[in-house]
């Protein structure tokens, strides 16, 4: 039962890559590429740590942290390019 | 079965991110589309049970790497500026 | 169009040789002899729980001394060529938002010591040297990034990083004086196996990488801040 | 008082590490509490964030209350989002408003914006001296003033006891 | 396992579903704000479900999958408030349903006020 | 439904992405894209390495409560290409930087970043 619904919610985080992924595509500025960039890291977060429910390994949960302090500070220093301040 | 389903989703957007890398006009765009695929490929490397080379990956490969592509895109862009 | 029908044709005779190389490839069932023996008696011999640190830091030491070589000449050449002339006073640049200033403060100690945490249990969980000094680099740079008044000293960062590196080497040697070869770790007692204080002298030898790559990628990051300011 | 923020930080530090451990065991208690004492000295003696901090009954009294309004505003707000993304007509009514803000330490601003961005439907674009610019996905009512006061203020009353 | 088992499981499948709606928002916002509301957020609280209900299946995991959720819950929105305030600096156009822009008045009456010298 | 391995598909993947790369290496002109397709070869390659060394139903190569110290060699993948992909990901961010230092001295000397404009070495 459990693993059937986590599974179901693995697919459907798979469904949003997906659609962040269009956003990606077409998206009119660098902004939104970085809007969708946080999009995605932040949803890896919680997929690994699914992951590590999967399997059974608690050591993975250590990448999703490194995930956490890298994707902020990606962010922010794109951000600092962005208006000219880095 | 949904494993092989999201690393082929995963797979999918690495290779639109590749193109992209390669192909868009706008440089910062293209940096940020290598920044997706070390991501995406070190979420892979957790499939692949290689917890160690996942964290290298995001990281140097994601983060570090991004970092100092920008820069020097910042770099590139100042003198372009002044001229 | 002839170049690119040239460069079409070595793309495909790229690719050619790669399926050729991969297309009889089957998923293996069993390690092959030299896995083997690094899974069997790896934890025995090094104690470290985490195979790849043993094979990184012990059975293949050498290697990583090149790679930390690699690293720091890297960083060197890059301080040599950016780091230019004169600073251009007046330069105008937009203040670094309040939220961003008070959260660094509270985040910078912690992503520290996540770093420390990653490099000091290379042994037991994923993780070590390379990473750690990573995590240390991009407190480095939230640092730069919030607080532009302070200035971060080039000589200190120098100074750990000369440190650690001799550190590192001096290690290597006393493993060929009291214990079997170059960087072998059992010098210092094995310890429980699983515990922090074990695996005799790899979470030393982590540290000491972990500081010097964590010195060398603030150095590269800072030499490239610094260049922008100078030129703006 | 310098001392009281590098204490807070010692605490706050070893805990991190302790659970990051997940042991307690004597070396990893005592190359934590170095660790912390070191980071604490070096990074903390400076900065003055963490003075501010009240530590009082009725603070954490406070802070379970503000953890509680907070909760709740975020998942009625994330429902409301949701609500107004997956609706076909796209009822929103955009807009950056300005309030003002009582608070003078700088981590209670810090968590008032924090806590006006992670709530969806309102965020902090920017904060010039005690004016939060805070931009609306859906401002209601014709006063504008008073909505973007009334959002500041949700938060405001709490974070003027534990932070002043 | 039990009921806490499945109780997560159902709260791990509701955060996936945020991440889905925020995915969906973020293609159909009109502007790049709305996009940085409805994206940036509805993932941090998705993503904070997710990590709450793998908590709660694996009781033996949750302080440190706590302090993973104070860690996204500290810097995240930080890091969107940086993006938005570089947006808005670079004049990224608000779209054409906003109806008020009390940043852009206060920035055009008072000249330059934020740009310091160093 | 009999769908292929991870592992077959990653490298596959890897090997996709390899060609992407040394496809934009040879045909890009500007250097800074060229050095962008440099570090997706560098990742496909980590990829392939990685994938090579991956075995079913096995896990990663770290003794914990999950896998017994004495039988780790029928439980764990194999730790070998882990460690070299370890270095190799180190070493390629150190080439990524000095290549990136290398194009903004040229920039600053001729003031552009297509490579057919830099003909003092041509005769």
């Amino acid at each position: 039962m459990v693993e059937v619904i986590l599974n179901i919610a693995m697919v459907i985080i798979g469904l949003s890559f997906l659609l962040v992924t269009v956003r990606f595509i077409i998206g009119e500025t660098v902004v939104d590429r970085v809007v969708a960039l946080d999009t995605l890291t932040v949803s890896t977060i919680g997929l690994i740590v699914m992951l590590a429910h999967f399997f059974g390994r608690v050591i993975y949960i250590d990448v999703s942290i490194v995930y956490g302090i890298l994707s902020f500070i990606g962010v922010i220093i794109i951000a600092k390019y962005l208006e000219k301040s880095l | 079965m949904s494993y092989t389903f999201i690393v082929i989703i995963m797979g999918i957007i690495m290779l639109v991110m590749a193109f992209t890398a390669i192909y868009h006009k706008n440089l910062k765009v293209a940096v940020i589309a290598s920044g997706i695929i070390s991501l995406f490929a070190s979420v892979i490397y957790i499939f692949l049970a290689a917890p160690d080379v996942a964290i290298t990956e995001a990281a140097i490969g994601s983060a570090l790497t991004v970092v100092i592509f920008f820069y020097v895109l910042n770099k590139i862009r100042l003198t372009d500026d002044t001229k | 169009m002839i170049r690119n029908s040239f460069l079409v044709l070595i793309t495909a005779g790229m690719a050619w040789i790669l399926l050729d190389a991969v297309s009889g490839y089957q998923s293996r069932e069993y390690l092959n002899d030299l896995s083997g023996y690094y899974a069997t008696s790896g934890p025995e011999e090094t104690g470290a729980a985490n195979l790849v640190t043993a094979v990184v830091v012990t059975y293949r030491g050498l290697d990583t001394l090149g790679e930390v070589t690699i690293l720091f000449l890297t960083a060197t050449i890059i301080g040599f060529m950016l780091r230019t002339s004169k600073r251009r006073e007046g330069s105008v640049r937009r203040a670094t938002s309040e939220v961003l200033v008070t959260a660094s403060n509270v985040l910078i100690p912690v992503i520290f010591l996540i770093g420390v945490y990653i490099f000091l249990n290379g042994h037991l969980t994923p993780g070590g040297g390379f990473q750690g000094g990573a995590v240390l680099a991009s407190a480095m740079i939230l640092w730069i990034m919030s607080q532009s008044g302070t200035k971060v000293s080039h000589s200190l960062l120098e100074i750990t990083e000369a440190i650690s590196g001799f550190g590192f080497v001096f290690l290597g040697l006393l493993g060929i004086i009291l214990a079997g070869g170059f960087l072998d770790n059992t010098f210092l007692s094995l310890g429980t196996f699983g515990k922090l204080i074990s695996a005799g002298a790899i979470p030393v030898i982590y540290s000491l990488i972990g500081l010097k790559v964590g010195a060398e990628l603030s150095n590269i990051i800072l030499v490239m801040n610094e260049t922008q300011e100078a030129e703006q | 008082m310098k001392i009281k923020g590098i204490i807070v930080v010692f605490f706050v530090l070893l805990a991190i590490w302790l659970i990051l451990n997940g042991t307690a065991d004597m070396p990893v208690v005592l190359i934590g509490a170095g660790l912390s004492l070191f980071l604490s000295l070096v990074l903390c003696s400076k900065c003055s964030v963490f003075n501010e901090i009240r530590i009082s009954f009725r603070a954490l009294v406070y802070t379970f209350m503000y953890l509680g309004v907070f909760i709740s505003e975020l998942v009625k707000s994330n429902f409301d989002v949701a609500r107004r993304v997956l609706s076909p007509a796209l009822p929103i009514n955009p807009g950056i408003v300005k309030a003002e803000t009582r608070l003078k330490s700088r981590m209670g601003r810090m968590i008032l914006a924090n806590s006006i961005t992670l709530t969806p439907g309102t965020f902090t674009i920017d904060v010039i001296g005690d004016t939060f610019y805070i931009h609306c996905v859906h401002i209601e009512g014709d006063d504008t003033e008073k909505y973007a006061q009334s959002i500041v203020r949700k938060f405001e009353k709490y974070l003027e006891v534990l932070y002043g | 396992m039990g009921y806490l088992g499945i109780l997560g499981a159902l709260i791990t499948l509701t955060g996936a579903l945020f991440i889905l709606f925020a995915a969906v928002g973020l293609l159909r916002m009109p502007d790049i704000y709305n996009r940085i509301q409805a994206g940036t957020k509805a993932t941090t609280l998705g993503s904070m479900l997710t990590l709450l209900g793998i908590g709660l299946i694996h009781p033996a995991w949750l302080l440190k999958i706590a302090l993973l959720i104070i860690f996204v819950f500290v810097s995240n929105p930080v890091s969107s408030h940086v993006l938005g305030r570089a947006a808005h600096h670079i004049r990224v156009p608000l779209s054409s349903r906003t109806v008020k822009d009390q940043l852009a008045e206060s920035e055009s009456s008072s000249t330059n006020e934020q740009e310091v010298s160093e | 439904m009999n769908l292929p391995g991870i592992e077959y598909l990653s490298l596959g993947l890897g090997i996709v992405l390899f060609l992407a790369g040394l496809w934009g290496i040879i045909h890009q002109k500007n250097i800074i894209k060229i050095i962008i397709s440099f570090s997706v070869l560098d990742t496909s390659i980590h990829l392939i390495l990685v994938s090579i060394g991956y075995m079913r139903n096995r896990t990663a190569p770290i003794i914990d409560s999950a896998v017994s110290k004495t039988d780790a060699a029928s439980q764990v993948v194999d730790p070998l290409p882990q460690a070299l992909v370890l270095t190799a990901i180190v070493i390629g961010v150190g080439i990524t930087a000095l290549m990136l230092t290398y194009a903004l001295k040229l920039f600053n000397e001729k003031g552009t970043l297509e490579i057919d404009k830099f003909k003092s070495l041509k005769w």
